[in-house]
């Protein structure tokens, strides 16, 4: 199917349907409950976990394939993100133009940084894209005022020339849309207690995230994949079977460019706005952590790792003592206070710390991150093969 | 949450706000106080505690049965001091909890960027903690409103307490955060202390990053200047106050006066983490809790939320929480006046109106950009504090007249508020 | 801890037993990769035994889980070394029983010269032969004593490989296929220090692939083929045995 | 004719002199074995020859073009192959892979922008890959990770790779090392077809007399980075230079 | 020219802190080459061991003093320090206010102690790990680290001052002949400048006059050979760990009054002080300190106002710059060794 192996196929199917019913299956508690809290199928949340899991499916073709770690692929993201609402400011609100020129800009700029950058390899190419993006996120936040908005970002305003589009109605802002469709149109529908909300500009990421997640199947079962592979492996040798390593290691690095472009394009389509930060290096070890966390070189596992850490990141920072109180107030008020105190620090302001934690564990307990939990998971309802002779048994097959 | 004519129109017998704070990164701290006021203002509007300012404000309206009758409710979330993080939570207070209004923030990078949305997602925007002139000039919305004073204000308000303290022939040395809330503080700073005759000998940009600012408070001796303005916040004026002190800057005399330090925009925590390093140097707030004991009934409502705050806490709140507190109540009136939640409605309560007795004095909400108009509050390090929270004592306060500017002042151009946006 | 291995289980070697060196089913796994299965044998105090067998058939893996590296990891079984149980020791405490292992692949350490590859063996007690002395032994590696290891040609890592084993006090010298890479000249060389350090008393391990050579050097043989012993016996036995020559040995 | 060409080349490591004036040529089809004492510089030699060193002086021609300053990809594109003292091969990917990758970079180039079709789809390749693994009998280790192999394997599998692209020159740096003795003449069969089917140059290194003297239609002996003799096999043998300095008695007893 | 004395001397200082912090790193990352990006947490442990131990020689009980009224009107509580009843209150004052230098004392085992349970409890299972593993699970362990101090402490900074004799700054150009209050210098600075020089001097020695730095690079480069040759690499890593934690924790505790602590201050340390090593070199102790001096340097002639008017922006990307050029010219950074971390 679509020049796919089953398994792969079966992959992209598995994605796909998770894709189409996530504002379900994020949102499996009626309203009000108390665990309603953990419902995450409102749209931001769903369209910021595919657009990072665009950005992470990227990284992770050129890190889980050539193992050339970036720390810098923020700034790609948030130049692909500058490009698109200075579209959206300059020529039409329509997301098409906006996502389009991020993609080729976020390309030439990873071009440039990656011509340099791959000189070295190593720890030192990892300074060396650490360094371009710090100096990307220091400019933009000061000296590229005039460009960037620097502390207070970029949004778009009525002032904006617009050039495409016609004169706002009164009382309207402007929003990004697609040929008329609005990005935040929703529909919900309600069953018993529980709401689901069908998003236009989720559904419109979603299908992007697809097709990038495709592409990147495509990739990884392509020739240029395991020459990527084999940079990893070898570099030498592959040099003295007559390849040139560089070429290949560019292309991973611009094409996870790009990525990085469509994600940061994709952002401001969803949510019309820009700001530095996005480009701190924070922001790119925080992909590096959501492509391990999930599976460095697996297929599916950056976009586990991306849903991970955004979901935390948005849905544990939101529990505050008040839901805490309403969660246990079933008990006697002792107890209840007891349970209180003992989650408080690990909610709410203490999110960070149950991240950090969990980072621990899973590097800990799945050395292969989430994917790995999958599959012992997946191994435990299948039968086991208890042939450890077999060669089948002493093989890594490297993808999935 | 359905539609009803506007975004959130709230079902049932609730209404939910949304609080939007730094709960990590470097101001958590002041995150935390925003928090800690904004739970207190929904007790006292569900009827819970003292009241606080409830009783001394001028508008009658509320009277603790929630907001028109409907119990208050709210949620929270971790703005980390970044706008992206900061807009992603305000979404999902919007999109999934229903919050009709949202508040809080502790940056104006913050501010703008969720005034913003909040203009797309036609809800109200009750800016917390946010100085910089952009958040009511080049970047307001219709939707934001803004009861913090700004960097014109602080300029505005310092420089002639300035120019009576240490003289008119003073030399200016600008240290400036090299960002937007940087450059609009020097700027505002330096229009109005040359305007009384000082001389600006140099300004000198600091990256947001810099933690140790010794190779920018090294020369400034060298430069001839006897003030070292310093337009720093958070951690950064923490730490370029502590180097400048280290340096013995305040110890030495220039042009044959004593060198001084001003710090444009004070804050209770900033204070606290530069500890000594603080007494007496000059600067500028939005209120200040002792206000009303020292300057008597024209801050009234000072003493009542002090009192309730206090006693609920332990120790008396900051001017970030005081604000977080006041743009919760003034919300929760303007709905009420306006008899109803569509941000239209509340917006044209809001626009022009005069309040008091919210600790500010005579307050004015203006309709032309959304900033509150009321009495600046002069500062300097107390020499011998009693205890952590007793950290400055209040010079002097010029009246807000004196800090009140054109909408359309320079400082301030650019932008256009639209017209609100009622959402859904 | 000195009681001897209780072979009583296996009558074969009950007979030999107590040995210096007893090798008693050993079972070894890389991973979940089963390896090593169930490997025994004995070697005498001043024997020389080439472990001889094809590409693959666990030499290596066996020199490894004796030398108690952990990878392959010993999960079953016992190695007995002049009455100290090897098999409950860590690698360096191996090491410091007397045991000494010269890789396959030499290992020499990046970034060391050739003279701090050969102090780092005299680091930790005990130690054996002098610097002096293995220059005498090796003239080349004392001619490049000051060069970084790893740039040696093939021949003087393997030389700087074994002289590294002998700068330690070791009673069981097990070497992973030493004349691999080396002259002629130089094997004859190394052929005749074999001798020397056996008639000092070391035992040693030689796996080969150049069986007759090692044969004629080794008193005894042991033959493994897919993780197994297949023979044990004397050299003699498999030199004059065609028929077992041919199948494991391809001579 | 000759398709290598070796004119005094130097090198210098430090004040060692590892290459000292070589001359050597190489004949077409022939196959050409140098010999030495550890650490002479024979895989220094190759070293130049492959573009991993540069030497201090001379050049180096290999079918009528200088190979110096040439990067290693190119030179290998030119046609020269190179098999390692210590196996180098794709230790994190399966042997099939591994096989394929000389495949490719002999149909594709130094660089193809590959990205989309799968591999399996590529049936020429596919198949050129598992020829060399069924004549090399590695067939049944197709999927085995590399790195799990044992060395006499490892090597195996390096030389079919440097054979699956067809090289016009094949530099081999001590072939057999560590193989079986079934394997090696299994090796020496092969090295000898393979000459005889696809016409190529082969220089090899190595230490084991047996193959040397099987294979080799010529012989140069290197010291201390000079050419000491060059000649054929048999009167290498009776050298008494050579017998002294490298060869030692039992050798030549074998 | 006295500006630019002026300038050398304070990237002497600053270079002092960054090659410090980046000695302590370059321990655990150049030479046992475990990316830990929990560096920046001991540094910032080592600071609030001055925090802590100043809090404990304050901790005090509180009396009611009647004659005082609080904020909201009811009567003062005061504080009194123990120490002050223990030693009398001068003697106890003084001992309050040299805590800063006192809590070497304190944060030298409490460092060592985590530098071992973190070794011997996580870092030890992910040597032969990918370097990705090791930064997912000491960024996780900096983040949980930051938490527990941001739990007891909150995320202001708090001020830990230094002993008051150590105020106020020393005239170096007035002992050099330029005009007074030309170059200035603060005391405590200059001690923090003698106290790396000692500390870094102390841990040269230590690796180059005992053959203890040989084997942890040679441990590093193969684990399972020196094994082979009997030596316990295990413990020689733990305790390397340890001097590193040490090191690290020693650099935050003399930092203290530099900028007052804040839970967050590691991470705010912890790229530059990679980059710091990378400049230097992997594996190089000396290649780090050196770039620590010369990064610090430059970074101060970056910060100079005539040097920010030609170029405006100069110092914010000055560091990332100067990393850059050094990279691409010296592929190794300045003193960096082969093989270590270059894939
Ligand atoms: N790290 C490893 N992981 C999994 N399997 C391995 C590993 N190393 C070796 N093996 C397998 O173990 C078996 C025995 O290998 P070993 O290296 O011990 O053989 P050997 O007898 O030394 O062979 P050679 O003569 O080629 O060196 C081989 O099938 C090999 O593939
Ligand atoms: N990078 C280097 N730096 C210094 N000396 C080197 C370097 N590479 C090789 N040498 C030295 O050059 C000499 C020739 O080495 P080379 O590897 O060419 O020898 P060889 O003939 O292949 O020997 P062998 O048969 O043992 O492999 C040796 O003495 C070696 O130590
Ligand atoms: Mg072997
Ligand atoms: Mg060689």
């Amino acid at each position: 199917m679509f020049g796919l192996s089953k398994r792969d196929a079966g992959l992209l199917f598995v994605v796909a349907l998770l894709c189409l019913f996530a504002p379900f299956i994020l949102n499996p508690f009626p309203e009000g409950s108390a665990m309603a809290q953990f419902n995450g199928g409102y749209p931001d949340l769903m369209q910021r976990l595919v657009i990072f899991g665009i950005f992470a499916i990227g990284f992770n073709i050129l890190f889980g394939l050539t193992g050339y770690l970036s720390f810098g692929h923020a700034a790609f993201l948030g130049v692909g993100s500058y490009a698109a609402i200075w579209m959206m400011k300059l020529l039409t609100m329509n997301v098409i133009p906006a996502i389009m020129v991020s993609v080729l800009v976020a390309g030439l700029f990873s071009l440039l940084v990656g011509w340099i950058s791959l000189r070295r390899s190593g720890i030192y190419f990892s300074i060396l894209t650490l360094a371009f993006a710090q100096m990307s996120y220091a400019l933009a936040y000061s000296v590229l005022t005039p460009i960037t908005g620097g502390e207070t970002g970029l949004q778009p305003k009525h002032t904006d020339p617009r050039i495409l589009d016609g004169a706002l109605p009164a009382g309207q802002s402007p929003r990004a849309n697609l040929f008329g469709l609005d990005m935040k149109a929703s529909t919900q529908l309600q069953l018993g207690d529980w709401v689901f909300t069908f998003n236009a500009g989720y559904y419109i990421a979603a299908a992007i995230m697809l097709v990038a997640f495709y592409l990147s199947i495509r990739i990884f079962r392509s020739p240029l994949g395991m020459m990527l592979r084999a940079v990893k492996s070898n570099q030498q040798r592959m040099n003295y079977t007559g390849l040139n390593s560089k070429p290949y290691t560019l292309a991973a690095f611009v094409i996870s460019g790009m990525y990085a472009g469509l994600a940061g394009g994709l952002l401001v389509a969803m949510d019309t706005q820009v700001g530095a930060e996005r480009m701190f290096w924070t922001a790119s070890g925080e992909v590096v952590l959501m492509t391990i966390l999930g599976g460095a070189g697996t297929l599916i596992g950056p976009i586990l790792g991306a849903g991970f850490i955004k979901y935390m990141e948005n849905i544990v920072s939101k529990i505050n003592d008040n839901v805490l109180h309403g969660w246990f107030s079933f008990m006697p008020d002792g107890i209840e206070n007891f349970m209180v105190t003992i989650i408080h620090p690990f909610v709410g302001k203490g999110w960070h710390l149950t991240l950090g934690l969990l980072f621990m564990l899973v590097v800990i307990f799945l050395p292969g991150g989430l994917v790995e939990g999958g599959q012992r998971i997946g191994n435990l309802f299948k039968r086991k093969k208890a042939d450890p002779k077999s060669p089948d048994g002493t093989t890594t097959t490297p993808a999935e | 949450a359905s539609h009803a004519g506007y975004t959130n129109a709230p079902q049932g017998d609730t209404v939910t706000l949304g609080f939007n704070v730094p709960q990590s990164g470097p101001y958590a701290d002041e995150g935390a106080d925003e928090l800690r006021a904004f739970e207190l203002a929904v007790e006292h509007l569900n009827g819970g505690g003292d009241g606080g300012m409830m009783q001394t404000f001028s508008s009658k309206a509320l009277n603790g049965t929630g907001i028109l009758g409907k119990k208050v409710e709210y949620v929270t979330g971790d703005t980390q001091t970044k706008s992206d993080a900061a807009r992603a939570s305000a979404k999902s207070m919007i999109e999934k909890d229903g919050a009709v209004m949202i508040s809080g923030g502790s940056s104006s990078g913050v501010a703008v960027a969720v005034q913003a949305l909040c203009q797309e997602a036609g809800v109200i925007f009750m800016a917390g903690l946010t100085h910089a002139n952009d958040t009511t000039g080049k970047d307001k919305r219709a939707n934001g409103f803004r009861h913090f004073f700004n960097s014109y204000m602080s300029g505005a308000a310092l420089a002639p307490i300035l120019a009576n303290e240490y003289g008119k022939d003073r030399k200016a040395y600008h240290l400036t955060a090299d960002y937007n809330w940087g450059y609009t503080t020097e700027e505002a700073v330096r229009s109005s202390t040359e305007a009384f005759g000082w001389e600006t000998v140099n300004a000198v940009k600091t990256p947001l990053t810099q933690t140790d600012f010794s190779a920018y408070i090294a020369p400034v001796l060298q430069s001839g200047a006897d003030v070292l303005v310093l337009n720093h916040y958070g951690g950064n004026m923490v730490n370029s106050l502590t180097n400048a002190v280290q340096f013995g800057l305040r110890d030495k005399m220039v042009n044959g006066k004593k060198f001084e330090i001003v710090v444009p925009l004070y804050s209770e925590l900033m204070a606290r983490g530069a500890g000594a390093n603080i007494k007496g140097i000059l600067g500028s707030q939005n209120w200040d809790w002792k206000l009303e004991d020292q300057l008597g009934s024209r801050y009234s409502g000072t003493n009542a939320f002090v009192q309730s705050f206090g006693t609920k806490y332990g120790f008396p709140p900051s001017q970030a929480a005081h604000t977080c507190y006041v743009q919760t109540m003034l919300y929760a009136d303007a709905v009420t006046r306006a008899g109803s939640f569509n941000p239209c409605a509340v917006v044209e309560a809001l626009e022009g109106f005069e309040f008091d007795g919210m600790g500010n004095g005579p307050t004015l909400y203006r309709a032309d950009d959304h900033q509150c108009f009321k009495d600046v509050v002069v500062v300097k390090g107390k020499e011998n504090p009693e205890n952590e929270y007793d950290l400055v004592e209040i010079v002097e306060v010029t009246p807000a007249d004196q800090v009140t500017y054109a909408p359309d002042h320079e400082q301030f151009a650019g932008g256009s508020l639209g017209s609100c946006n009622a959402g859904a | 801890m000195n009681t001897t291995p209780d072979f009583s289980k296996n009558a074969n070697h009950a007979s030999t037993a107590p040995a210096y060196l007893s090798v008693w089913d050993i079972h070894a796994y890389y991973g979940e990769s089963y390896i090593v299965q169930g490997v025994s044998f004995n070697v005498h105090e001043g024997e020389i035994l080439a472990l001889l067998g094809r590409n693959g058939a666990g030499k290596t893996s066996t020199l490894r889980t004796l030398a108690q590296i952990g990878d392959p990891e010993l999960r079953k079984g016992e190695v007995w070394l002049d009455h100290q149980p090897l098999h409950k020791m860590a690698s360096h405490e191996a090491s410091a029983s007397g045991m000494a292992l010269v890789p396959e692949d030499r290992r020499i350490i990046a970034g060391l010269t050739v003279e701090e590859n050969l102090q780092l063996a005299q680091i930790a007690p005990p130690i054996g032969w002098s610097l002096d002395r293995i220059y005498e032994l090796f003239p080349r590696l004392k001619e490049r004593r000051k060069q970084e290891g790893v740039t040696l040609s093939g021949g003087e890592q393997q030389m700087l490989a074994i002289a590294r084993a002998l700068a330690r006090d070791i009673k069981v010298l097990l070497l992973d296929e030493p004349y691999e890479g080396l002259a002629p000249v130089i094997v004859d060389e190394i052929e005749k220090t074999l001798a020397l350090i056996k008639s000092q008393g070391i035992t040693t391990i030689l796996v080969e692939q150049n069986a007759v050579r090692a044969l004629k050097l080794a008193d005894r043989a042991v033959i493994m083929d897919t993780g197994s012993v297949v023979f044990d016996g004397t050299a003699e036995e498999v030199l004059n045995n065609a028929e077992l020559r041919a199948e494991y040995l391809a001579i | 004719m000759n398709i290598l060409e070796i004119k005094n080349v130097n090198k210098r490591f430090g004040g060692l002199q590892a290459l000292g004036n070589v001359n050597l040529n190489v004949a077409e089809k022939t196959v050409h074995a140098i010999i030495g004492p550890n650490g002479a510089g024979k895989s220094t030699l190759l070293n130049v020859l492959v573009g991993k060193l540069i030497p201090d002086t001379g050049s180096v021609m290999f079918d009528g073009q200088s190979v110096l300053g040439r990067k290693p990809y190119e030179i290998n594109q030119m046609g020269i192959s190179r098999v390692f003292q210590t196996p180098e091969i794709f230790d994190d990917l399966s042997v099939q892979e591994n096989m394929l990758i000389p495949c490719f970079a002999k149909r594709d180039g130094a660089f193809a922008m590959n990205g989309y079709s799968s591999v399996g789809s590529q049936r020429d390749v596919m198949d050129k890959a598992e020829e060399m693994l069924v004549e090399m009998k590695l067939a049944d280790k197709r999927h085995m990770h590399a790195a799990a192999m044992s060395r006499g394997d490892k090597r195996r599998l390096e030389i079919a790779m440097c054979l699956a692209q067809d090289p016009r020159l094949l530099l081999l740096d001590e072939p057999t090392a560590g193989m079986a003795r079934a394997d090696t003449n299994n090796t020496i069969d092969l090295l000898k077809q393979i000459k005889e089917e696809r016409d190529i140059t082969i220089a090899i290194i190595e230490h084991d007399m047996h193959v040397v003297f099987s294979l080799a239609e010529r012989i140069t002996v290197l010291a201390q980075g000079t050419p000491l003799v060059e000649d054929t096999p048999d009167n290498i043998k009776g050298h008494p230079k050579v017998r002294e300095a490298y060869l030692g008695e039992t050798q030549v007893a074998a | 020219m006295d500006a630019i004395l002026l300038q050398i001397l304070n990237g002497l200082d600053k270079g002092s802190a960054y090659a410090l912090i980046a000695l302590g790193l370059t321990l655990i990352f150049g030479t046992l080459g475990v990316v830990n990006f929990a560096h920046g947490a001991l540094f910032m442990i080592g600071a609030f061991c001055a925090v802590t131990f100043s809090k404990l020689l304050t901790l005090s009980h509180t009396i009611i003093d009647d004659t005082r009224k609080d904020f909201l009107g009811n009567p003062m509580k005061v504080d009194v320090p123990y120490i002050h009843e223990f030693v009398g209150q001068t003697t106890g004052d003084a001992i309050i206010d040299w805590a800063v230098p006192l809590s070497i004392l304190f944060a030298v085992p409490v460092m060592i102690a985590i530098g071992f349970i973190m070794e011997r409890g996580l870092i030890k299972h992910f040597y032969k790990r990918p370097h990705a593993d090791q930064i997912l699970v000491t960024f996780g362990l900096a983040i949980v680290l930051q938490e527990v101090i941001k739990f007891f402490y909150g995320a202001n900074p708090i001020p830990t001052p230094a002993p008051a004799v150590f105020a106020g700054s020393f005239d170096f150009g007035a002992m050099l002949g330029f005009d007074p209050n030309t170059i200035i210098y603060p005391y405590w600075r200059l001690v923090y400048f003698g106290f790396a020089a000692v500390i870094i001097g102390a841990v040269f020695a230590f690796l180059q006059f005992t053959t203890f730095g040989m084997v942890v690079r040679a441990g590093m480069a193969d684990r399972e050979t020196v094994g082979l040759l009997g030596i316990n690499i295990d413990k020689r890593f733990t305790i390397m760990f340890g001097i590193a934690a040490a090191v690290a924790g020693l650099a935050g505790v003399m930092y203290a009054p530099i900028n007052s602590p804040n839970y967050h201050m590691g991470m705010d340390f912890l790229v530059l002080s990679f980059v710091v090593v990378v400049v230097g070199g992997m594996g190089s102790l000396p290649g780090a300190v050196l770039a620590g001096f010369l990064l610090g340097i430059l970074e101060s002639f970056a910060s100079m106002s005539a040097i920010l008017e030609l170029i405006p922006g100069i110092n914010q990307i000055i560091i990332y710059l100067v990393a850059i050029i050094i990279l691409l010219t010296r592929p190794r950074g300045l003193m960096g060794r082969k093989g270590v971390m270059e894939e």
